[in-house]
């Protein structure tokens, strides 16, 4: 395939919609089909045949945000946005193309929610049939890899990652284009690229969203990284509880073949570039780099010491790039746009938009991108919508298991890599889950760090006992049985396993206890002070229970 | 100057370390001479006195007697050391932690029983759930591990808390 | 072939590494102590007990000697009051994991977790222990392996596979759920795999893996061998 | 290729076992096939059993300690046979919030099965995931892979009980 064959498809694809008088978009991601999205789908295609309505295109798109309000619909060029759609609502939906909405399905596309979020990533989702590559190349996608190959060297492309200040969205944030720069500048004949979508942390859905909603434009950002690194195979690694996200990758990724523009001489040019997907099998450290990489070599996904970086001794020993599935979406828009317009959004040290998967006690959950530096306040309160049944924020929950509660004091600190660290917590993957004054943070420290145990891989000390030790500490304090003393070990406990272990998951396990101690240390104290769980989550034993 | 008043006390354990205690052999003489042995498995006296300066504790916390006793004396006593591994680690004692109570005692009274198959409910103390160490309980001020500990361990111990020392944190002792 | 000589500091030390070397080569061809279990010499570094952890100078974060190499002008600290309360802290962890009764193990007076605690000098240990119930496997005709000795250093592992190459032993599930295992799980003494070298045994730093038949004084491991064989091969590969 | 000239039969006449094959040869029988393959088995089979293990062992030439420890790390591999009915709850941070435990304690007390386990009538069987991705309608469950968002733990007893009965 090349440039003017994409143009001819995007020509194709403008003449065939101009044909299309009016288009019922049918959100298909995992959430909306959870509530029988696809039902509605069916429905609707049904209506509109047995009316043989002319010029009207029923379609099933990605994820369209809004998720606590599923299974949405959305009719253009009306836009026109319905809610809690059903099977039996489609006559109705139908029968009102052209005039006014139904109005008790109607879902106003006025509020914060819509208009705050600014859409790079997601500028697909929900736009575009995730299952035709037509519809891709008619939004501008493969045009930027198309250009790179044919104009611009791949120095020149690292060199524009650079510029454009992208920070890894899959946690710690490190620059891309440097990372870049260290597996190009590697010395091997062989370079791997690995995408990394094993989305572990509870509480966050991105990447199987830009997966399910947008599946070429992570193909075209890992081909784009073959070509700037020099790298000719690159895997995806999913989870393999993301089923809907692996069918629509493996499909993309036939149909990129077929046309060209993955396989052997992309764009009529030398570069050759293969993709593969590989299952996750349910393993959270397998978000960690070397686990990804003895994961993907068929092995137990236990992280090794690092240096060496993957960048110079990765998969099978060879220079491999890891970036996660978000990293790899903003890669084309960079590309078309250049690096300085990308560097232009955000704060000066976090560029571009970050997703969040907004979840828990607050009344819009779904998924949301917005610039770096917004408020955690703006989010929670005017995107979110606030907290549900007039109750009261307590804390915010970011960065999953490694990650911290942020209290009410900060809701006003923009959300950037740096001041989200500041206070002990991280920006992960992009999972923000709020909590109100039902929620118990001992409780909430106590189920991350569950999870923690479970997901330890066993291989360092530190991590593997001090987990599961603190696990029970946690739960005595919950149950009320514990002292002074406990806490006290507790804490140290925090700090042996964060200085101490070998991997990231082992080093920051301890981050929930952490904050939740630094910013709630009041409800420790009433737990194992006053037998009393302020929130009345916790099971407290009696007093004559413990002595028993 | 008056004699330093010291105890011992012997909760779950087999009575080695007492006896590594007497191990001391003529050194026991010298201490003799220093204190006074105000409660011990080694003279008669059924209550524990008030205001001990050391208690010396063997063995485990394995039944509510043993909990009682440590706790009561913890509270009448300036010193407590564990000494010996059952009163430092649970020990032999606590292999029987990883089974439930019912069990071991159905299989100790009832199984293996050749008359009169019964659990006990009168005479023998209640065991624990799990047979723990005597930090765990109380605070324990020195601790002596060993399976026993030796004799000159203890006497050099010993001798150091009677000169009014706090004994020396990098001697060597080991557990087993 | 010239080999690049590294010159860094250990402890104050002036000290110089040949290329390949790690920071515990170098401070054990210069005496300098750093405790180690996972590590043996002759079987590929893992860097997983984290007692060999160190301090560099103006790095944040501990590095574990046994796989870190020096670099030039590396200031490297292996004792400090900090280190020392971290290796306290591991090595009681290890005891709380499982079920060390040293006063009735075989391995009593020569085994390594043992020694590290004494020469740490833990002489309790803080955190509670967690009591599992962990079998005893003594089907195989010559060895026993007890679960409840077991520290997952891998050396057993790796000797198998990297040393013996029958792999006959590896790690199941992950956590404290973790596990050695030969096969597919079953009774070491049904393992088709297994050659009885007995290497495993001798490389096991506790009582886990021991010798039938052996009394206290007798169970001694051995581990000599592996250095000399890695020659051997080396020389004939 | 030499691989498939000493090809390992199948344990049996069973036509799963060409699905399982399928997969291995895709990936060249090479070892890094491993995890793709056990999810062949599971996918075919339900879950791993010791003759499923020893196939693929044999069949990527790995040594069978392996391919118990690679099958045993992973959770999303189960060594035990399922129920006929399976209940996924999402123990994911946002269902946790919501009322996720609600829900397996009213699993347990209906039916006295906690997760990972199967009632002795083999109808139903309990599971945990730690994050279905679902989180915009915590707290979610999958039953019999179909997933259901926003449910009371009364809910979803009933749903199960319609499951189940059926």
């Amino acid at each position: 395939m090349i440039p003017d064959e994409l143009k001819a498809i995007t020509d194709a694809e403008t003449e065939a919609s101009a044909k299309v008088r009016c288009r019922l978009n049918v959100c298909m991601a995992a959430g909306c089909q959870s509530c029988h999205g696809d039902k509605v789908l069916k429905a609707l295609q049904a209506e509109v045949a047995s009316r043989k309505l002319e010029g009207v295109e029923v379609r099933g798109v990605g994820c369209l945000g809004l998720c606590a309000e599923g299974p949405l619909v959305l009719v253009d060029p009306e836009h026109v946005l319905y809610q809690r759609v059903q099977a039996e609502d489609a006559a109705d939906i139908v029968a009102a193309l052209g005039g006014k909405p139904v109005k008790r399905l109607v879902c106003s596309l006025e509020t914060p929610f819509f208009k705050r979020q600014k859409f790079i990533v997601l500028e697909n989702s929900g736009k575009i049939n995730p299952e035709r590559l037509e519809d891709y190349v008619a939004h501008r996608g493969y045009e930027a890899l198309a250009t790179c190959l044919t104009e611009r060297q791949p120095p020149e492309v690292v060199a524009e990652v650079l510029a454009s200040g992208l920070r890894g969205r899959g946690g710690a944030g490190f620059p891309t284009g440097l990372k870049w720069q260290m597996v190009a500048k590697a010395a091997g004949p062989k370079k791997y690229i690995i995408c990394n979508g094993d989305e572990g942390d509870p509480g966050a859905f991105m990447d199987r969203s830009v997966l399910e909603s947008d599946p070429h434009r992570v193909l075209e950002g890992m081909a784009l990284a073959g070509y700037a690194v020099g790298a000719d195979h690159g895997y995806v690694y999913v989870r393999a509880e993301y089923p809907l996200a692996v069918k629509r990758l493996n499909n993309a990724i036939k149909q990129a073949q077929k046309a060209g523009l993955l396989g052997p001489s992309i764009c009529d040019t030398a570069f050759t570039f293969n993709v593969e997907v590989r299952l996750g099998a349910g393993a959270f450290v397998c978000g960690e780099e070397t686990a990804l990489i003895a994961s993907v070599e068929g092995r137990r996904g236990q992280p090794r010491p690092r240096p060496p970086f993957p960048a110079e001794a990765g998969l099978w020993g060879c220079p491999t790039l890891i970036n996660n599935v978000e990293t790899f979406a903003n890669i084309p828009p960079i590309m078309r746009e250049g690096g300085k317009w990308f560097a232009g959004i955000g704060t000066e040290k976090s560029k571009g938009t970050k997703v969040f998967a907004l979840a828990g006690r607050v009344c819009n959950t779904g998924l949301i991108e917005v610039p770096m530096g917004i408020t955690l306040r703006e989010i929670i309160f005017d995107i979110g919508g606030g907290i549900p049944e007039g109750r009261k924020f307590k804390a915010v929950q970011t960065g999953g298991p490694s990650g911290g509660c942020i209290p009410e004091q900060f809701l006003d600190m923009p959300v950037d890599y740096d001041s989200l660290a500041k206070v002990g917590s991280i920006m992960g993957s992009g999972g923000m889950i709020v909590m109100d004054e039902s929620s118990c943070m001992v409780d909430v420290a106590k189920f991350f760090m569950e999870f923690c145990r479970t997901e330890s891989c066993g291989k360092c000390v530190p991590c593997r006992v001090g987990t599961a030790q603190m696990h029970n500490l946690l739960s005595s304090i919950c149950a009320g049985t514990a002292t002074m003393d406990d806490l006290a070990l507790l804490e140290r406990l925090c700090d042996t396993v964060k200085f101490t272990s070998l991997c990231g998951l082992g080093q920051s396990s301890p981050n929930p206890v952490l904050t939740t101690l630094r910013y709630f240390r009041h409800e420790y104290l009433a737990h194992i002070t006053d037998k009393r769980c302020p929130a009345g989550v916790c099971n407290i034993h009696s007093l004559a229970e413990v002595h028993a | 100057m008056s004699k330093v008043r010291v105890a011992t006390v012997w909760l779950d354990g087999c009575s080695g370390c007492h006896m590594s205690f007497l191990d001391m052999d003529e050194r026991l003489l010298a201490v003799a001479g220093m204190i006074d042995l105000v409660y011990s498995p080694l003279v008669d006296c059924k209550v524990f006195p008030e205001q001990v300066d050391l208690t010396i504790v063997e063995g485990a916390v394995s039944n509510e007697d043993d909990l009682h006793k440590v706790l009561h004396v913890r509270q009448r006593t300036k010193l407590l050391m564990a000494l010996g591994d059952c009163a430092v680690t649970s020990n032999v004692p606590g292999m029987r932690n990883y089974f439930t109570r019912d069990d071991l005692l159905r299989r100790a009274y009832v199984e293996n029983a050749q008359v009169n198959p019964s659990i006990p409910t009168e005479v023998i103390p209640p065991l624990l759930p799990k047979s723990r160490p005597v930090h765990e309980f109380v605070k324990v001020d020195i601790f002596l591990p060993g399976c026993p500990p030796h004799a000159d361990l203890i006497f050099k111990t010993v001798a150091d808390l009677l000169e009014g020392r706090l004994p020396d944190s990098t001697q060597k002792a080991r557990f087993g | 072939m010239s080999t690049a000589i590294i010159t860094f500091i250990i402890d104050g030390r002036d000290v110089s590494a040949r290329e390949g070397q790690t920071i515990l080569d170098v401070a054990r061809e210069n005496d300098i102590p750093i405790p180690t279990l996972c590590s043996l010499q002759g079987l590929h570094p893992v860097g997983a007990c984290r007692v060999c952890l160190v301090e560099i100078k103006n790095t944040p974060k501990l590095l574990p000697a046994c796989v870190t190499r020096p670099s030039e002008g590396m200031e490297v600290i292996t004792d400090s009051e900090r280190l020392r309360q971290y290796r306290k802290t591991i090595t009681e962890m290890l005891f709380s994991e499982r079920n060390h009764v040293c006063a009735v193990c075989v391995s009593n007076g020569h085994c390594e977790l043992q020694s590290m605690a004494e020469n740490l000098g833990v002489t309790h240990v803080r955190v509670p222990y967690l009591y599992p119930r962990l079998p005893v496997d003594a089907t195989h005709a010559r060895f026993t392996v007890d679960h409840n000795r077991c520290i997952l250093c891998s050396r057993c592992v790796r000797v198998c596979d990297e040393v013996e190459g029958a792999h006959t032993w590896d790690m199941q599930g992950r956590g404290v759920d973790c596990r050695v295992i030969t096969d597919l799980k079953q009774p070491w003494g049904t393992s088709e795999s297994c050659t009885s070298c007995g290497k495993c045994v001798h490389v096991c730093p506790t009582g886990a893996l021991t010798e039938k038949g052996k009394a206290v004084a007798e169970m001694v491991k051995r581990t000599q061998f592996l250095p000399y064989l890695k020659t051997m091969r080396e020389s004939w590969s | 290729m030499a691989a498939d000239s000493s090809k390992i039969a199948a344990p049996s006449a069973d036509k799963r076992w060409r699905l399982v094959d399928n997969v291995m040869r895709r990936h060249g029988y090479r070892a890094d096939g491993l995890i793709e393959s056990l999810h062949a088995v599971q996918e075919s089979f339900g879950y791993l059993d010791d003759v499923s293990l020893r196939f693929v062992a044999a069949s990527l030439r790995l040594p069978p300690s392996k391919v118990y420890g690679v099958a045993t790390f992973y959770h999303f591999f189960t060594l035990k046979p399922q129920g006929e009915h399976t209940c996924v709850v999402c123990l994911g941070t946002a269902c946790y919030i919501k009322g996720a435990q609600k829900i397996l304690d009213r699993i347990e007390q209906d039916y006295g099965i906690k997760p990972g386990e199967t009632t002795p009538d083999n109808k139903l069987s309990v599971l945990t995931a730690r994050c279905i991705g679902s989180c915009g309608l915590a707290p979610a469950v999958v039953i019999d892979g179909t997933m259901s968002g926003k449910l009371t733990a009364d809910e979803t007893a009933e749903h199960i009980c319609r499951c189940v009965g059926a």
